[in-house]
């Protein structure tokens, strides 16, 4: 019996609002123009903040060579955190011509023997899954032999997106992992959160919350989480799903399985914020936790904005004009006006139909929805005479040219910008970005230029 | 004395070093102006690979893919992907070139490259770099070989004044620029390939291009085969020199392991001396050479105290470690990315080719740490001092513009090495 | 907005940053060449600042003093102790110039070494530097308006292409070879006064010399006054261009505050360009320009979140800080070793003449530290960041070939901004 | 009454066998021939090392602005290090003309007030000498007023040089300090260490050693020392002279008025560390102290050969050639035999005749003692084929070449080379120097020197 998932399944997801309103699938990338990664990458992202379980990838160097400890997703594991680890069977000629099993089996011992990790997830890759490689199969002999979950990934980079690459992740955790293990104990508000990395430790900007209504989180997948939670999973009585469309299937599949409801949802400024811990505690329906929620809510709110007084004096009058894709084109702008900003424009040209509507909302009629924003932000900037433009590096000759000031929304960011708190640290860099005289300093003229 | 230990026992990287052979090929093609590198693989590759090299330079990599899925993989030789890729590139600009190479998928699939780029009629360098060979440093070696032999054209012309210069991958775009100024000095006109010295030197352009910006161009390419002088620095370039010297076999050949530290740049200098009939070099040539001199007194007695890590690439390593020996650094351990004949050069108490948990196991050895940014996970757990160098470094910017070569680079080098030890022996005191 | 505070209430020094006249005509002196700086003082005062400079410097340094005791104070007036030392050096050197400055004591005592000066029948250059008066910066500057005076010959003629550059005494030796090389691109030949670099450089000579070595000749200070152009560079050497001026009419004068960062740098091409009349400055002023914008953006994400205590002499510290200022960087205290009118330009939020006690006592107010070697103590106390600049620097080796200035020292000193304070960011949050 | 010390009284001392041999005092510096710091240097050199005590510097910026934190002595005190910290009155043209006497005063004030130091040190210097403010009379009231102990110190440069400066410390630290004091227990064992500035740790290279004998460090000039600890010194059996000869009048002093004896040791290298520790028990008298010593000098001494056994492997046939002044001439010497090199000349040209006995002593018959080092010792290394050349800085051009290894012995030093384990030190150093190719390589040719 093949582990591998039924790909054609995952990319037609009935659970997925984006693919029901589009005819092509997500994973067609055209050749020559194709920029974000692949679905390896995608499996990384949902597994790899399991600190205590190894991750082994099983192919070329190319694959984790560029790629090991790129994530700042943060862990309170005790132990040594293997997300910041690097481990690969580094295949050559030899194994591709007569398969990469032995080696893989080595790799295991070696990591076994040396890490002594909670679990081993062994992800294939394109090579490996070319020549055949069952990992399966290793994964297998190997979880009998060594008496740990051995959970293999089937998401090579050219099955498609990262996007499918996160379900393929969330999928072999479905199959190999929860239900396989009873909680010590259950609670009526028992949940799981679902696609929250803790990147920058946004995790913990509001699970200290959660603790405080008595909300617990029964496991993660996978920010902060652990092996052994994960397999208890399937006694939670809410799903949460924070930020992650790409792993609405498995939450369906858990309803399925396991009569979990769900709910999506995301942390990222003071309304989202607001509303997310309101909607869990609707979602588990105890009208006392409603209530206390409602409490905290107002006690929270009521300090963020006497914490954000300081900043809604700079930024009064300040207009901002965002150029990102995706949820960001209006999760960022919420913040943003929760901060005192006007939001004057927002790119919508990646966004699904979902979000452009969430876009609009947000910034009302006069809101610009820019459809080709490396076109248009420039005349907008002109147009609205804003202070500020929120976008990928390759706009900041826009705003160089313009004198305004620049945030690479892109960036690597080493703070979190999520719950309340991380509001503070998205009005310091807006703060200093704004009063960083940087922009029209770069974009002064030359003395040679007449 | 020094004894070379391969990893080959061990059936994994932990914590690796190594490099994939695309990368070199995408940095090689970012050295040639107005280049679109189209890597044929799977999507995330390219994806790994720009956002590895966009971190390093703090720059906008040019860098395409031609994307290949599990369905193409089986119904293309790669005519399909490559072709259709071309197509699409030149909808939105139009390439000087376009640099093709293979990650271990096509490889593994068996696609023709050679073939498919005979049918394409816009200027293209293709190149073989599957990624489950080779590293790094023969990424981009091949990639240089290839754009000699299909670009420069044969001749048997030579401009004496005319030089090469064919830099290891390693020489960071800063180091390129202060080698070429250096024989410059001399007289020379001097065209490196590949040129990262005026592509990825950390310049702000008038605007963000799509392609390579800077870097030599496809016509100095076409035309270096009258060059008198092939200069190849690091040992996985002499290859490419000798494509040229097939070219016009009166070019002559000028090879250096690598140009760091005294001796070495006094052998380059000393090779200039004999082609220029010079009696002296520039007088700023030698103003650096006392400076470096004085370098090595000032730095010798912190230097002689501690013990070496140093990591990289062969011809890097090779280099770094021939700079710390000069001075009085005891190199304990010397791990390269991969091998090469260059390792039995290296002067070291130990050279293994491993990762970075092979140097972890050795932590009891050393004190302070040459290498690059995953070096600071090791340094911070074992108590270590690091100067950060070679791929990646991420956290730091600036990178392109640090410069350890000749008497000039290799002075700051020392300085940077004796300082960081002493503030972290004085460090490990106070704690 | 910037507040100027002065110690002046505060009966002491507390951790003092500020030094002394004569430790400033002591290495203007050493910019000559063949020069032997002689300190009218007690033998202390020599011994004391022959010890600083060589361990900043890590060379040798040449200097003598007229070793006044509590008996010679009482019956010399100078004649016997400067007479005497003058005849006992030259028993085993001969200078091409003595200079000969004083400390506190002759001058408390009255000593008149203007008339000593004139009894004596070699080349001697002499100025009153007491040490209860001014500081490091004006003995510099008193210095090179002294040598100057005494030693440059009036004319009416002009050279145009001749340029003569007045560096302030914080400008390291790399530095004013920077400056000196920046504008002869112009086509000009820059003669600097004093010259360190040329002889504080850091090289190694053939021997060791008893006296300075390398530096501008006293022909050369002779000749000065033919130049077209005198340049200075920092407020404490405006009166010595003057003094120039005085020997010539028509020689033209450009004024600079500080030659740090874009902005300054940007006003230096301009007035060369004017001069030249070019059109464009030469191709590596122009790349090195895009360098540093593309530094400024590369680091303004860092600079922007980090607030700086900046201290140094005053010339000194302006530069510093605007160039801090111009990549985001927030200097929330500037603290000057003495007071200047420079003060009242600096962008900082707080401007004061002090010491480190008073840094400390504000150091909840600022991340990183910009200032010398004494601030070390300071940073580990308080956990704060250091990047070490000015005098003394006595942990680290090869302050002399640190380049903060132009374009290119420019972005250099970005990177290292943002990068010790990226990475004490991290250790912070590490701990 | 004046606390200034007659300083041709201490310039005559008797008790100084340096003096004794020769007519001229040690004080007349040579106009334009002077190297060698002044006597206020010297002061420093002997009372800083209190760090319990702040040392206040009246005077103008040179004197202390170019001298502070230039000690690497080392303190166990837990408070504050004061002896890491500068203090001074920076005096102005108007405290010159009007006297600064009333700034002084202040700086006392401000001193107390947000300091509470032990004591007060305060510092005339020339120009404040010159124009005669009486810091008898400020310290005097300072002391009334703040009831802690303030020391005038008179030692303005001009009086003379570093040697006679130390004794103008310990003359005050007499004058003000010892016998103002009882201590709270006393042993048969008590001992002062004089001239001991625990310079790089050096004293604590030997003191656990005393510690275990029993023998007790009753108080310190001035190395790891504390004011309340100098003030009951009168109380000891024994002044131990460590290395500084320029203390002896102090002693002798001490001698005179508490019948204290004293004696002069030095521990440095391997026999003079045995021999001190001898000397010390013996100068104590108790049989069964100078049994239990010579067992201990056994016990180390026998360790301390096993820790040398590598170095002695490496150093086997090794030839040095030293040139320094004063005592080290031969100390070094000494301790450079202890590790098994073979020392073929040292440089005498400074040296006592007390100096010169001892290191013909050390030597031996063959050995070339040096009255001219700099012309001598290029020679000296060709004739006796050296391998190391030990000297100040402004010799390392004749090391350099000759291509042999070079140490500079002024350097300043992190690390200790005093007592037994420091020995360990000075042989890493010697190796770190031969197995150096940096002389070699910085003197090979340029290529283009034909």
């Amino acid at each position: 019996m093949s582990s591998k998932p039924n790909v054609k399944e995952l990319l037609i997801e009935s659970s997925c609002e984006h693919n029901s309103k589009k005819r092509t699938p997500c994973n067609a990338p055209t050749p020559g123009a194709t920029s974000g990664g692949c679905a390896f990458e995608g499996a990384q992202i949902s597994l790899f903040p399991y600190a205590d379980a190894v991750h082994l990838v099983h192919g070329s160097m190319t694959c984790l060579g560029s790629s090991w400890e790129t994530r700042t997703t943060k862990t309170s594991w005790q132990g040594r955190d293997f997300t910041q680890m690097g481990f690969a069977t580094d295949i050559s000629v030899n194994d591709v011509i007569f398969s990469g099993e032995k080696k893989l089996t080595g790799a295991i011992a070696y990591i076994v023997e040396l890490y002594a990790p909670e679990a081993v997830f062994v992800y294939s890759t394109c090579v490996t899954a070319l020549i055949g490689d069952d990992i399966d199969q290793v994964c297998a002999q190997s979880a009998e032999k060594y008496g740990i979950p051995f959970v293999p990934v089937h998401a090579p980079g050219f099955v498609g997106s990262k996007n499918l690459g996160s379900r393929l992740g969330g999928e072999a955790v479905f199959r190999h992992l929860i239900g396989t293990k009873e909680p010590d104990k259950v609670t009526p508000f028992d949940i799981n959160l679902i696609g929250e990395y803790n990147v920058t430790g946004d995790m913990w900007q509001y699970s200290h919350l959660l603790d405080e209504l008595g909300i617990r989180v029964l496991s993660s997948l996978s920010g902060d989480g652990r092996v052994a939670a994960i397999r208890t999973a399937h006694r939670a009585k809410l799903n949460v799903i924070v930020c992650a469309k790409s792993l609405v299937s498995l939450t369906r599949k858990m309803e399925e399985k396991y009569q979990i409801p769900w709910i999506s949802l995301s942390f990222y400024g003071k309304r989202d914020t607001s509303d997310g811990l309101r909607s869990i505690a609707t979602a588990l329906g105890d009208p006392d936790l409603i209530e206390r929620t409602n409490q905290l809510i107002a006690r929270e709110e009521e300090q963020l904005e006497q914490q954000l007084q300081p900043y809604r004096v700079l930024f009064a009058g300040k207009k901002a004009v965002l150029n990102t894709g995706g949820n960001k084109s209006w999760s960022i702008a919420a913040a943003l006006q929760d901060l005192g900003l006007e939001v004057v424009g927002t790119s919508v040209r990646k966004a699904t139909e979902d979000d452009r509507t969430k876009a609009r909302k947000y910034l009302g009629e006069n809101g610009v929805l820019m459809m080709n924003p490396g076109a248009e932000q420039a005349k907008l900037i002109d147009d609205t005479e804003a202070h500020l433009l929120l976008a990928g590096g390759r706009s900041l000759y826009t705003a160089i040219k313009k004198g305004i000031a620049f945030i690479d929304v892109n960036q690597e960011k080493k703070k979190s910008y999520g719950g309340y708190q991380g509001l503070l640290n998205l009005a310091e860099d807006v703060k200093n970005a704004l009063e960083n005289p940087v922009f029209s300093l770069v974009g002064r003229k030359t003395p040679w230029s007449h | 004395m020094v004894t070379l230990k391969t990893a080959a026992s061990k059936p994994l990287q932990v914590n690796p070093l190594k490099l994939s052979q695309p990368m070199g090929a995408t940095l090689a093609f970012l050295g040639v102006d107005g280049c679109m590198p189209l890597m044929h693989g799977g999507q995330g590759c390219a994806s790994f690979t720009k956002v590895y090299l966009t971190r390093h330079f703090s720059e906008p990599i040019a860098l395409q893919t031609t994307a290949v899925t599990d369905v193409t993989a089986i119904l293309d030789g790669g005519d399909y992907s490559i072709v259709e890729s071309i197509k699409n590139i030149r909808k939105k600009v139009l390439p000087e070139l376009i640099g093709l190479y293979t990650t271990g998928l096509p490889e593994t699939k068996g696609d023709d490259i050679c073939g498919v780029a005979s049918q394409i009629d816009c200027p293209l360098v293709y190149v073989n770099t599957a990624d489950y060979e080779g590293g790094l440093e023969s990424g981009w070696a091949l990639t240089c070989k290839a754009l000699i032999q299909q670009l420069t054209a044969e001749t048997d012309q030579i401009d004496d004044n005319k030089v090469v210069l064919l830099p290891h991958v390693s020489m960071q775009p800063i180091e390129v620029e202060k080698v070429k100024d250096f024989i410059a000095a001399f007289g020379f006109q001097v065209l490196a390939l590949p040129d990262l010295a005026t592509s990825l030197d950390g310049h702000l352009g008038e605007k963000q291009a799509a392609l390579s910006h800077g870097g030599i161009t496809v016509e100095e390419i076409a035309g270096l085969a009258d060059a008198g002088l092939v200069i190849s620095v690091g040992h996985s370039m002499q290859a490419s020199a000798e494509v040229l010297q097939q070219k016009n076999s009166f070019i002559r050949h000028l090879h250096f392991p690598h140009l760091s530290g005294l001796v070495a740049t006094d052998s380059l200098v000393e090779q200039l001396l004999t082609e220029t009939r010079f009696r002296h070099p520039p007088a700023v040539v030698e103003r650096w050479r006392k400076r470096l001199q004085d370098a090595m007194l000032d730095s010798h007695f912190s230097m002689g105290q501690t013990r070496f890590l140093v990591v990289g690439e062969p011809d890097h390593l090779v280099g770094l470690c021939e700079s710390l020996y000069e001075a009085g650094g005891r190199v304990s351990v010397a791990i390269a990315t991969v091998n090469s004949p260059q390792l039995e050069e290296i002067k070291a108490e130990q050279v293994l080719v491993g990762d970075l948990e092979d140097a972890e196991q050795m932590a009891d050895q050393y004190d302070l740490i040459v290498g690059n940014f995953h070096c600071e996970a090791l340094a911070h757990r074992h108590h270590k001092g690091l100067v950060t160098r070679g791929f990646p470094n991420w956290e730091q910017v600036g990178n392109q513009l640090k410069n350890d070569l000749l008497y000039e680079g290799g002075a700051y080098f020392l300085f940077e090495c004796a300082n960081v030890a002493s503030a972290h022996r004085e460090q490990l005191e106070a704690s």
